[in-house]
């Protein structure tokens, strides 16, 4: 049994034991979903369906987003990120530590599909199996059909891990979740200093696939072109000129259909009424134009900063590819630069934006 | 009224597209509460003006330029007047922009839509209608039409309240209806302290028996004779229809009023031995296009546009107890 | 848009000011007939710890090419703290902005008491200059014009 | 009835000739990188560039055909306010769109559409592109493990509501005419070469193949009937729902779903009014300044679910939905709609 079975099978008994002992009233996990290498939020009550409690390298969502429409105890399955969102949610009141379990996942990062997909040229669904084992993940064939031009790979295939995991699980700086009640394994240690790599080291690697071209060039040609890379990799867009971050930006938010899949998936977004419904005053028009767009992910992301834990969930949910981590981890890095502030580590520590210090970003002011 | 019904009715469309509005030119305007206020309004184009007709029950979605759009119903009756009239309440964004408009603004305004007061089943029966607040606009525009043909029906009684005595809406109808020896109207409130101090109807200030009996209403005092023998009562409109009782024999409860008082109204009038079928009410929804294609009025499979605003209860009784 | 196209062009700046010292600095600057640009369109607020980001970008969005946030010297907050909230909240609007590719430029703030008439003058008319360097806000160029 | 065939490599051609008469919307990948959503292809019904063929045909579209008819916002008219007053303009006419490369459960799709979009009041903006459009489909070789299309009687192969259906049939593709309209265009056509006996054989057989590959289903029978005995069933709904969060992507990316919000904006004295998208959804969507009838999540999963599978058969006879399985691959934490109609299906028996 690999470290995920083990922790599922523990996580099976913990959960009902909690419930038969009425130390919460509810339980918050995942369960298998109905396609292929997904998993699907499980909300429940009842101890029997905790036998499909799971843990495998898709539980991808951010569960900490389900608590403040909960009342009631809860325990609740909890990532790295997962946790700090949580700690940022008590930090603004939404939920009070004592009505949690926080049942924690030391988190060896999770599978980003589009990755797996690219690499084999395959779709999720025409694969058979893809198996974590330690550093390395095993892709089986899939379903094959002649005739549609997929050149046949060797399969089973075996990528590098670090290949296939979620760009922000390859830069997670706390896998292990900051706080807990239960912790269901080790703790790991953060794959940036597990491997004696810092996040420049890391970019550095970034830039040696770039083959020979200048990292900043490459980049820039990248966002010049119809669209990037993002897919695979997230890129600092810091490093392109302004004009090519609005003419990049201008483009991106063309294809957004406003479905606020971003905003609902958000642990971090908790508002009862968002600003952009507001009718009076209306802020924006519900039309999706790409300014409005433009503008509600700039306020999306204002609002949420120094509550973004950098979970990803809002890029991964976009179902039109809008690059939208790459804002998120903007305000998240600015936040730390600015104020030398990082969200979800102190359930103690004030909100950023209802806090100042004496001395601070004096520079721009004029 | 089915909706293959409807689309036989007379359709005013600007350049034919059923979205357009009409162009209106506000004529009069008053101010029925502090929140309150009634349009008079007629078509800019003097031919539609001519050639427009509706029926007691339609609605028709108004608009200021630049705000939105939102519905309301035709609160004149179509046996009455030169001009078209609808009532509303400040309480969203187009209705604040309406409230600030004076005398000859323009307004959108596309219509009618909607099904109507089934009026030939109505004829030859008594007739009660229970309104509450603002409620009142819709049954307004079918009182009228009745009066105005009175041979033709029965018994007519009017149940209307409101919040407190401010809140009462077209005082000057309430007046004229109970000057009218052949209508019976029984006016209350959910309490007699008004939470607006001010005199109410500004146009017909004065005017208003209802309005000078208020200084005389007392605490503790719930049923109170004013001078023309109309009464001014205390409590919520359900408990004042219990009281009432009227008979069901050969008659008609059309209801119109806040969801609550909808939703309280039609046990009462149960228990006094009216069927769904003899139950008629009016439903309010957010309808945003008005034409049964937005989506979002719909009570089950029952659009409230399209196939409404008019229900028997037996309609939608199916749905509505968790959905209205 | 082509600079040629709009010679007549001229920067809107969005000017919110706190009523205890920045707006009195304007209007200080006003008696005592100080010229500065007219491009300035003046919204009092009871404290520079009033601004909302949301203020920011709609000024944008309706077609401003710039905002001037302006609240009392640190310290002199009539409410103790509000003009130090404020300044977390423009720092970050400004470097965010920023980030999407507009122009750091258009955001600007700046501690003015009631009696600096003169840096009132000096700011207005230096942001003034800085937005007719920069040009037109484009966020709704294609839409507006 | 001709059956013909063209080269893939010559499609570009075609679309030439076609581009002359009509706005080519053709299944791409935006830009030159293949990339996926929640493992779907991400791809849209877009503008045909015109230069080379880069069409990703293999797989249905993330985004689907109603947003070439019932785009995600459109101008119904513009109004301006002069000394007479306001005159109010309507937007110039389009170009007609062929839509090449429809999947046959998105064709159906439009064919539902068209009974809100006629019903009672023709529907001014969607009908005039509807009716002037060209529907180029395309046999479905490979639906994904959410289709489940066969289930509401709909073919991956199937040409009921097409002008023209395509089959991949290898290095070419079969082409056939289904619609007079189809028919006008083919006469229209040149280099088309007639389909031999063997590249028909060689379809049917990939038609039939495709439809065995749609292997999700769900029993329809009955369902309208259960719907109703179950709507006031609020724990079931509160159950269903608990996961579901709220965005709008099951109902915006749902070819049937139609939905929309009409706003209108003005600078200085001109403006103009929009329709867009709007979703069930949301709850703002039914909010009323003094009461919201749809407040809870749970009553608007219903009404989502309920519209399509209970409402709309009472009211056109058919059911809202073409199996597309869009909801259920592009949803952030696969609420799956098969499993809640199967638990309605699975609850008691006060229906025959």
């Amino acid at each position: 049994m690999n470290s995920d079975g083990r922790m599922q099978q523990r996580l099976r008994h913990e959960a009902g034991a909690l419930l038969e002992q009425d130390k919460v009233d509810r339980i918050i996990g995942f369960e298998p979903g109905s396609l292929k290498f997904t998993t699907t939020p499980l909300i429940t009550k009842i101890k029997d369906d905790l036998d499909r409690l799971v843990i495998n390298p898709f539980i991808v969502n951010n569960l900490a987003v389900f608590l403040p429409g909960l009342k009631g105890r809860i325990a609740i399955v909890s990532k790295g990120c997962d946790s700090r969102s949580i700690v940022s949610l008590i930090q603004d009141n939404k939920v009070s530590r004592d009505d949690l379990v926080i049942i924690g996942i030391p988190c060896p990062g999770m599978i980003d599909l589009r990755k797996v997909e690219k690499l084999t040229g395959k779709d999720r669904d025409e694969m058979d199996d893809i198996i974590r084992e330690g550093d390395k993940v095993v892709i089986r064939e899939g379903i094959r059909d002649e005739g549609y031009g997929i050149t046949p790979d060797p399969y089973p295939l075996t990528l590098e891990v670090s290949d296939v995991l979620f760009d922000n699980c390859l830069a997670c700086e706390f896998p292990t979740p900051q706080d807990y009640d239960i912790l269901l394994g080790e703790p790991v240690a953060s794959r940036q200093s597990a491997a004696g790599e810092s996040v420049e080291s890391q970019e550095s690697r970034v830039e040696s696939r770039g083959e020979g071209d200048s990292r900043a060039k490459r980049l820039q040609s990248e966002a010049s072109s119809e669209r990037s890379v993002s897919g695979l990799q997230t890129i600092n867009y810091r490093l392109l000129t302004r004009q090519q971050r609005w003419g990049f930006w201008r483009k991106e938010f063309r294809r957004c259909i406003r479905c606020y899949a971003c905003r609902n998936i958000c642990p971090s977004c908790f508002c009862k009424r968002c600003f952009v419904e507001e009718s009076e005053p209306q802020w924006l028009m519900p039309v999706p134009r790409w300014q409005e767009n433009l503008m509600f992910q700039v306020i999306r992301n204002i609002h949420l900063a120094g509550r973004c834990t950098d979970c990803g969930e809002c890029e991964r949910s976009c179902p039109m590819n809008i690059p939208l981590r790459s804002l998120t981890m903007e305000m998240y890095n600015l936040v730390g630069e600015l104020f030398n502030f990082k969200a979800g580590m102190d359930k103690d520590a004030p909100p950023l934006m209802t806090h100042y210090e004496q001395e601070e970003a004096e520079d721009l002011i004029r | 009224m089915t909706a293959s019904d409807i689309s036989d009715k007379h359709r005013f469309l600007a350049q034919g597209n059923v979205y357009l509005p009409h162009i209106m030119i506000i004529e009069k305007i008053i101010e029925e509460t502090p929140g309150v206020k009634t349009f008079h309004f007629n078509f800019k184009d003097e031919q539609i003006r001519d050639e427009f007709t509706f029926e007691s029950g339609q609605f028709g979605e108004y608009s200021v330029f630049g705000v939105g759009e939102a519905p309301f119903c035709i609160s004149s009756s179509p046996t009455r007047g030169d001009h078209l009239e609808f009532t509303l309440q400040r309480v969203g964004k187009v209705t604040n922009a309406l409230h600030r408009l004076g005398v000859g603004a323009e307004i959108g305004f596309r219509g009618p839509y909607g099904n109507s007061f089934p009026i030939d089943l109505l004829q030859g029966k008594n007739l009660i209608f229970v309104g509450g607040g603002i409620g009142l606009a819709p049954l307004r525009s079918l009182i009228w039409n009745v009066l105005d043909n009175r041979d033709k029906y029965g018994d007519v009684q009017i149940i209307y309240g409101a919040r407190s005595p401010a809140d009462l809406c077209f005082r000057y109808d309430l007046d004229a209806w109970g000057d009218d020896k052949t209508v019976d109207v029984i006016t209350t409130v959910d309490r007699q302290e008004s939470r607006v101090q001010s005199p109410v109807s500004r146009v017909e200030a004065g005017n208003s028996r209802l309005q000078s009996q208020e200084s005389r209403v007392g605490a503790g005092d719930s049923r109170l004779q004013t001078a023309d023998s109309r009464l001014l009562r205390e409590g919520f409109v359900p408990q004042v229809l219990e009281q009432v009782a009227p008979s069901a024999e050969n008659a008609m409860a059309i209801v119109c009023g806040p969801p609550i008082m909808i939703r309280f109204t039609f046990p009462v009038l149960g228990k006094l031995g009216f069927t769904p079928e003899q139950m008629i009410t009016t439903l309010e929804k957010r309808m945003k296009c008005g034409i049964g294609k937005c989506g979002r009025c719909n009570i089950g499979d029952i659009y409230v546009c399209r196939d409404g605003p008019v229900f028997t209860y037996a309609q939608i009784k199916r749905f509505i107890s968790s959905e209205h | 848009m082509g600079a040629e196209l709009n010679s007549e062009w001229e920067p809107r700046l969005l000017g919110l000011l706190c009523k205890w010292c920045s707006y009195g600095g304007a209007d200080l600057a006003g008696t005592s007939r100080k010229k500065y640009p007219p491009n300035i369109r003046i919204v009092k607020l009871p404290c520079s710890g009033r601004v909302d980001p949301l203020f920011i970008l709609k000024a944008l969005h309706l077609g401003f090419d710039g905002v001037l946030v302006s609240g009392c010297h640190p310290g002199e907050c009539h409410y103790q703290t509000g003009n130090f909230r404020a300044r977390r909240r423009v720092a970050i609007t400004k470097k965010f902005l920023e980030y999407m590719g507009i122009e750091p430029e258009r955001i600007q703030a700046s501690w003015i008491s009631a009696s600096e008439a003169g840096k009132f003058v000096e700011v207005v008319t230096e942001v003034t200059e800085g937005l007719r360097t920069i040009g037109p806000n484009q966020l709704f160029d294609e839409q507006r014009r | 009835m001709g059956i013909k065939k063209i080269a893939k490599k010559d499609i570009g051609n075609l679309l030439h000739q076609w581009g002359k008469d009509y706005t080519i919307l053709v299944p791409s990948t935006e830009g030159d990188t293949a990339l996926t959503v929640h493992g779907s292809r991400f791809t849209v019904h877009g503008l045909w560039d015109g230069s080379d063929v880069n069409l990703d045909w293999h797989r249905n579209t993330v985004k689907p055909p109603k947003s070439n008819f019932l785009p995600p916002m459109e101008e119904m008219f513009r109004f301006q306010k002069g000394k007479e007053g306001h005159s109010i303009e309507l937007p110039q006419e389009e170009r007609r769109q062929l839509i090449f490369g429809i999947r046959p459960c998105d064709a159906r799709s439009l064919r539902l559409l068209d009974m809100i979009f006629t019903d009672v009041y023709q529907d001014p903006y969607y009908l005039p592109k509807r009716n002037s459009a060209v529907l180029v489909g395309l046999v479905c070789l490979r639906p994904y493990d959410s289709c489940f299309c066969t289930s509401l009687g709909i073919s991956p192969g199937g040409s009921d509501d097409v002008d023209l259906l395509l089959t991949d049939i290898g290095d070419e593709f079969l082409i056939e005419e289904i619609s007079d309209k189809g028919k006008r265009l083919m006469e229209l056509t040149a280099g088309l070469e007639d389909a031999t006996e063997d590249d028909i054989t060689k379809a049917s057989e990939a038609k039939e193949k495709a439809y065995g590959k749609v292997t999700r289903k769900i029993d329809t029978q009955h369902l309208k009937d259960k719907l109703l005995s179950s709507f006031e069933d609020e724990t079931y709904w509160e159950k269903v729902a608990a996961k579901c969060i709220g965005c709008g992507i099951c109902t915006f990316l749902c070819p049937t779903c139609y939905c929309f919000d009409i706003t209108d904006e003005k600078v200085k004295k001109q403006g103009a009014r929009f329709r867009c998208w709007d979703s069930c959804a949301f709850s703002l969507y039914t909010k009323m300044p003094m009461e919201n009838p749809r407040e809870e999540k749970w009553q608007r999963v219903r009404q989502k679910v309920c519209h399509k599978f209970e409402f709309y058969p009472m009211s056109f006879d058919v059911i809202a939905c073409t199996g597309c399985g869009r909801c259920i691959r592009l949803c952030p934490v696969n609420w799956d709609i098969c499993q809640t109609l199967e638990g309605i299906r699975d609850r008691g028996g006060d229906h025959q």
